[in-house]
């Protein structure tokens, strides 16, 4: 019997503890963000989609060496490239990165021996069209340098 | 309270559980034969987000296929990493850096915890109590926050290579890392307060959802689900792997086997996790974080390679069938939860709709990894 | 300790043991799969360090649930089931993982052969509860019939597909 | 015809208090419980997120009112319906001061639990009609559920009416019009002196609880198991409807306990009584119910009726054995 008793006045007292914390919850600052009025900025390591390294002349540093096309494990890079008439090195004539396969997994920066490519910090992709994601990256090299 | 009734298999329906259901954490779907709310049997459908890890592992080549380990559990990512990391370091012979090593430990570990937490917030959801998942997830961030400096990512790491890992962690790491410890230990107090004290919890864990150890032998359970049987089973401790020799941390175990001692049982993992973490930095020894001669092809010799490791969710093994060339012949991937998952249909067997619930969140389910 | 206490017990199982030339045995320590001898010793222990097991096994599919009962009877569990498709050969293996929950650690695999195209194996559903699942799964993958498993039915697939992913020759 | 004007308004009036409490609570319950989690909750539309229960209410009447195939059509749309308007007629009844009444009935007391109880058949329609097995449960809970809680709380209701000698609401307030220590749940100089009253306070508010299916014992829509209980085919307005039932039950049972113990428009010093104290009672139980929400886990289905069958119907019914004791002796 005193049992019986024990029991229900402990256990309405650990409602009242468990009331407590969060009684003492409420009047704690608050944690979140309100996100599209406030943005995060991202960490230096953060890996958003990679983007071109550009030289001093405004001119990528690829090499075209497809390396990356190689360690990419999904297949999601393709570039073309071509020697000009009289030049020694190859010259990058387009780099497309189809992101809808892309993992973010950083095989391509690190397979990079030319320090070409990079991770964007950008986190804020979304859209209703697939195209919108198929990236030519030599194209938004010209338009960052315009 | 909850005594099994006499079931009179005539008076069934089926009630279908899933795949589109908030307690299954995911695309699970578990068809019901009910009397009343009695479940009398009941069949667990997998496979809805089948990927084929497998045959991918078969066609992509070694360091290609690593980063798919992270995709497998979006909470533990680290640990099934690292699994695939050692088991194809054994084969191919790589030296992994000794400060290597404890610095894989010391992220796994701290993803074992972000990982607890989760599956507490979840697993009180599926109680009815929605605050404690905000309260676990606020613990959780520091964590992000500290491995996204370092990893780049906040869930999906690929952070482990073969021979080491990708980046070092600087001094404000550790810092971080440091501060997390006497914060962590506080919100755990807190969680205790909240919930493990709570009289309506109790009486809803304790003595509900036997799983006996024989049972989690013949379907090979582990992690919660075997130590709160009373196995004191841990491959960290009983087949040990990496420097987990070397660190200080003692095994959980509870015998009730009820819904209470997994409970138990993953609430002191938290606990051990930190100790793990702290004992690391304090030995973490200095020197590069990938061998001098990173290996660019792997080519493992011919042969057969198993490996398992303890991961947030149990035992994860990987067994690797190499013949010779840059791509795995063979590629066995061997889930954790798939093991206690297939236990359900088993152990809710004369359990009410409401305890088999709590049962399943005690399993500490992540669907991704029981489909692969 | 515990390996050798298996290793008896599985001694009346594979009488032909001493009977193969020591010169075989020197073989069959190697890496087992580069040249799966068919005369290959049944028990081997391997190197625990470079494999990551201690027992290997190798049973025909009529020994097979009896290897599992012995095994079984030494309280080990069931880690997983799985299988190779060795396609130049004509032949799947299934291989079946079993380990201990205490600290006398012995990893035992059992490894056991079915010609690829006529692919069939006792199940051993009697024996472990807990196989049920990884047959499904081995068994939509390879295309093997498990003889007298309960639900043989597609687990991780499709329920309506037919297709057998793992096999060597799978062309999608 | 100025008398029937005069019914129609209050009617009117206690209608528009019924929905706007039922609207605005709902913000109220999201608010707490972003503040109990440490996150701001619905604030961008309007000041303090003040537009959010209008937009809500106008996107939830913008949907379709989907039928599934094969439900009692008849039942289905009559089920949101009898949940709501037994809420909405017992506010009728409800007194806020010795002025604010819709209508003062004798048998005021009766008749709100008899509305109150009639809500549930409105989730067992809702339940058996919708042709859904998770809905069906839901709805065999609610009724169990219903069944063992009312017995306590009108055992319970009974002690103050053994108190007060009458079920005529507005007289219960007055019984117990001056300060603090007069109040039923603390009554040094009232008609007794029952020390058990807080306990049957606590009862009471349980059983409010019970009876309105709020957390944590919501088990007629437990969404870890039964997805959302007995409205899970239900959209459109035909939810909002049963939202606001609930809410408005909430309000009465509040302004119930605050009446029968709290001394309902007095003032706990005895200076200025009036409807603001009221309100001020009656909003602090609602938060608390809102508080306990977002703080506990839900109760097992038997945890819940071992509750009442084994704990709260005894003691209610000693509390009452002891109140009519005391009346006798003193």
């Amino acid at each position: 019997m005193i049992n019986y008793f024990r029991e229900i006045f402990s256990g309405l007292w650990s409602l009242f503890v468990g009331m407590k914390v969060t009684f003492i919850e409420a009047f704690s600052p608050k944690v979140t963000v309100s996100y599209p009025y406030e943005t995060l900025k991202m960490c230096d390591a953060y890996r958003g989609h990679i983007e071109l390294i550009e030289n001093e002349n405004g001119d990528p540093n690829c090499v075209c060496c497809m390396s990356c096309v190689r360690a990419c494990p999904s297949g999601c890079i393709s570039l073309t490239g071509e020697k000009p008439e009289g030049g020694k090195k190859k010259v990058l004539t387009s780099y497309n990165l189809d992101f809808t396969k892309c993992s973010l997994c950083s095989a391509c920066v690190e397979a990079c021996n030319f320090n070409a490519i990079e991770h964007s910090k950008e986190y804020n992709l979304a859209s209703r069209n697939k195209e919108d994601f198929h990236f030519d990256l030599l194209a938004r090299l010209r338009e960052r340098n315009q | 309270m909850n005594q099994p009734v006499e079931l009179q298999p005539d008076e069934t329906f089926v009630l279908n559980v899933g795949p589109q259901h908030p307690a299954t954490h995911g695309v699970l779907r578990i068809k019901m034969e009910m009397n009343g709310e009695y479940i009398v049997h009941a069949e667990t459908v997998v496979g809805y987000i089948h990927r084929m890890h497998e045959k991918m592992g078969e066609i992509k080549t070694y360091p290609q296929f690593l980063m798919n380990l992270s995709r497998l559990d979006y909470l533990g990512a680290m640990g099934y990493s690292h699994c695939h990391a050692l088991c194809v370091e054994k084969a191919a012979g790589i030296e992994v850096p000794k400060r290597a090593e404890y610095i894989r430990v010391i992220m796994v570990e701290l993803n074992r915890i972000s990982s607890h937490l989760v599956w507490l917030g979840a697993f009180i959801m599926d109680l009815g109590g929605f605050t404690p998942l905000l309260y676990t997830f606020q613990a959780r961030e520091h964590i992000l926050d500290m491995m996204e400096r370092i990893t780049g990512a906040r869930l999906t790491y690929c952070y482990i290579r073969f021979g080491g890992v990708s980046r070092d962690i600087d001094d404000q790491f550790i810092q971080s890392a440091r501060d997390f410890m006497p914060y962590m230990r506080k919100e755990l107090v807190k969680y205790h307060k909240l919930v493990t004290g709570n009289i309506i919890f109790k009486k809803r864990l304790i003595g509900m959802g036997h799983i006996s150890p024989e049972m989690c032998r013949k379907y090979g359970a582990s992690s919660g689900v075997a130590r709160g049987a009373g196995i004191n089973f841990d491959i960290r401790r009983n087949e040990p792997y990496s420097v987990y020799p070397e660190l200080e941390f003692e095994v959980p175990v509870y015998d009730g086997c009820d819904n209470m001692s997994r409970y138990m049982v993953r609430m002191d993992e938290i606990e051990q996790s930190l100790r793990i973490v702290e004992h690391a930095l304090d030995q973490l020894p200095d020197g590069p974080v990938m061998p001098k001669k990173a290996p660019k092809n792997i080519k493992p010799p011919a042969g057969d390679y198993y490996q398992a490791t303890e991961t947030a969710r149990g035992t994860f093994g990987v067994r690797l069938v190499s013949d010779g060339s840059t791509t795995p012949y063979r590629m066995k991937l061997r889930s954790p939860t798939y093991s206690n998952m297939h236990l359900f249909d088993e152990a809710c067997k004369g359990l009410m709709i409401m305890d088999a619930m709590a049962m399943m969140g005690t399993l500490d389910l992540v669907i991704p990894e029981i489909d692969r | 300790m515990i390996c050798e206490k298996l290793k008896q017990a599985l001694k009346p199982l594979f009488p032909a043991e001493e009977t193969i030339p020591p010169v075989i045995v020197a073989e069959g320590e190697e890496p087992a799969e580069k040249t799966p001898t068919p005369q290959r010793e049944a028990v081997i222990e391997t190197d625990y360090a470079k494999c990551g097991y201690h027992l290997d096994i190798k049973a025909t599919p009529e020994q097979l649930v009896e290897v599992v009962s012995i095994i079984d009877q030494n309280d080990f569990f069931i880690e997983s089931i799985t299988g190779v498709d060795w396609i130049e050969e004509g032949e799947i293996e299934v291989v079946y993982d079993f380990s201990r929950y205490d600290f006398d650690l012995c990893r035992v695999v059992v490894r056991t052969r079915a010609d690829r195209n006529n692919a069939e194996l006792p199940t051993i559903t009697g024996v472990y509860a807990g196989a049920n699942w990884h047959e499904r799964e081995t068994a939509e993958f390879f295309g093997i019939n498990f003889i007298g498993h309960p639900h043989l039915v597609n687990l991780l697939l499709p329920e309506d597909s037919d297709i057998h992913p793992l096999r060597k020759d799978f062309k999608p | 015809m100025i008398l029937t004007l005069t019914i129609l308004l209050a009617v009117i009036i206690a209608i528009a208090w019924a929905a706007f409490n039922a609207a605005y609570l709902v913000l109220a319950e999201r608010r707490g419980a972003g503040i109990i989690q440490r996150r701001p909750g619905p604030n961008i539309n309007g000041p303090f997120g003040l537009l959010q229960p209008p937009l809500d209410g106008i996107k939830l009447m913008a949907k379709q009112l989907i039928i599934p195939d094969g439900a009692d059509k008849f039942m289905y749309i009559s089920a949101p319906v009898l949940v709501m308007c037994p809420a909405i007629m017992s506010f009728v009844a409800l007194p806020y001061s010795d002025w604010l009444q819709a209508q003062n009935i004798d048998v005021g007391l009766l008749m709100v639990f008899a509305f109150a109880s009639m809500g549930t058949m409105g989730i067992v329609f809702a339940g058996w009609s919708s042709r859904n097995k998770y809905s069906l449960m839901a709805a065999m809970r609610s009724v169990s559920q219903a069944v063992a809680y009312e017995i306590p709380m009108i055992i319970t209701a009974l002690t103050i009416t053994l108190m007060a000698g009458t079920t005529n609401l507005d007289a219960i307030v007055a019984q117990q019009s001056e300060n603090f220590f007069h109040w039923n749940i603390f009554p040094l100089f009232g008609e007794t002196h029952n020390i058990l009253m807080p306990f049957s306070f606590l009862i009471f508010f349980i059983c409010s609880m019970a009876e309105t299916n709020r957390a944590p014992f919501d088990l007629g829509e437990a969404e870890g198991e039964l997805v959302a209980g007995f409205h899970i085919e239900y959209g459109s307005m035909g939810f909002g409807l049963f939202f606001m039932g609930e809410y408005a039950n909430i309000v009465i049972g509040a302004t119930l306990a605050t009446i029968f113990f709290l001394g309902g428009w007095s003032c706990p010093f005895g200076l200025f009584p009036g409807v603001w104290w009221f309100l001020i009672k009656m909003y602090a139980i609602i938060f608390t119910i809102i508080w306990i929400r977002w703080t506990f886990p839900r109760t097992t289905i038997y945890g819940l009726l071992n509750l009442s069958w084994k704990i709260l119907i005894p003691a209610s019914l000693v509390n009452l054995l002891l109140t009519a004791g005391l009346m006798k002796v003193f």
